[in-house]
């Protein structure tokens, strides 16, 4: 199981404040989730999820679309950030 | 390790109840630097009459722990507080706090100015203005970036 | 001109109240920094018990609001409060505050240490530590020197 | 008259807070009041407001031992600042 995280504007936007999806052979990095989240939904995804400034984490840390994923793993899309 | 308080609420603070805390007890304790943050009432030429602050429960929390650890390591501070409210607040409300106590003056500030630059750019909160037209979700400034991004030279 | 708050007394103070009344009103204000200054147990390897602070009546104040008048010059500044302390301190106590409201942090950072800087080169204030073997003049140290002059590079 | 102000450190070696003294023609700067100061008093003044750290200031600005002198002006001499 990966449970995914959206957060802010993207949450918005997808219209979805997160969701769990079974753990596959296929999902071995961050980029193969992304690509079976976009195939699993409406066609705004694709635009939401592959805008150049959106920003992923693995486990509560930065990571890039090459970061390799377990099972268990907190997956996280939100845009950058604006607190302080 | 820095003696340190972290709080992310939703209710307001009291920054001379939190500079008293981090003062307290500790005798080579010279200057404080604090930082408190405000909600405007006018964002760029757009008036603003609320705002939402979200952030990611646990990542947070993260961020700033090491966003404190990184600036422990680069000066000697003997006390660090950071709050940030998160929830709706009105203009003129307080949103952030960072308080940095060290022996000595320079240290201070340099660590307090740290802590927030990289708060505004490291740690996941998200800003969402309401105003008489609407909400809408506040842009990062290239210059938040600008300003973390000298720390690394 | 920038809203100012200037006083040399024998009294403490209290920072939450400073620093409402720096803020009150000003619905541009986005950012305050504080710097609060607090006589220290120690001095070197000395031990403090206590500390006298002397001024130059008249002279303290126009020096302070020069240094002001500075940095309003240098920074876009909604209003700066000046606080020091003079007569007999113990450790632990609060000595001198400056805290500076701005609609930015970085003008706010800037200009609260700039006026710290110059406060400690610039305003005539002297220091004489009691300890166990007797009472000393601080002598002035030369990083006090070096932190002022960088703002004129 | 010119009154003359000492401060900190600079007034407990003279033992004294300050004083006043008349006006006249030969005190045209701060260094030739400077040098009737030493003149009238202990060779102990001399070695004090000699020294090479001494600050001056007149009417409540820093002044060089070349600074003018009116009449009515106030003279101070004082160590370099500790405050803050």
């Amino acid at each position: 199981m990966i449970k995914v995280l959206f957060f802010a504007r993207i949450r918005e936007q997808l219209g979805c404040d997160g969701l769990e999806i079974g753990f596959r052979e296929n999902m071995a990095n961050l980029a193969a989730l992304q690509a079976s989240l976009i195939a699993a939904h409406e066609p705004r995804w694709e635009q939401v999820l592959n805008a150049p400034n959106v920003i992923r984490a693995v486990n509560q840390q930065l990571a890039d679309l090459d970061h390799p994923l377990s099972d268990g793993d907190e997956v996280a899309f939100f845009p950058p950030v604006t607190g302080g | 390790m820095v003696r340190r308080v972290l709080s992310i609420q939703q209710q307001d603070f009291d920054v001379a109840r939190l500079q008293q805390e981090l003062v307290a007890e500790e005798p080579e304790m010279g200057a404080v630097v604090s930082f408190t943050g405000y909600v405007r009432g006018r964002s760029g030429d757009r008036e603003v009459s609320s705002m939402e602050l979200e952030h990611y429960p646990g990542m947070t929390e993260r961020s700033i722990e090491g966003i404190i650890d990184q600036a422990a390591a680069r000066w000697p501070l003997l006390g660090v507080t950071v709050v940030h409210r998160v929830g709706v607040l009105t203009p003129g409300s307080r949103i952030v706090y960072v308080g940095v106590g060290s022996s000595h003056r320079g240290s201070a500030f340099a660590a307090a100015e740290y802590i927030m630059d990289f708060l505004k750019t490291g740690a996941p909160f998200w800003k969402k203005e309401t105003g008489p037209t609407g909400a809408c979700w506040v842009e990062a400034r290239n210059s938040d970036e600008t300003a973390a991004r000298r720390w690394r030279d």
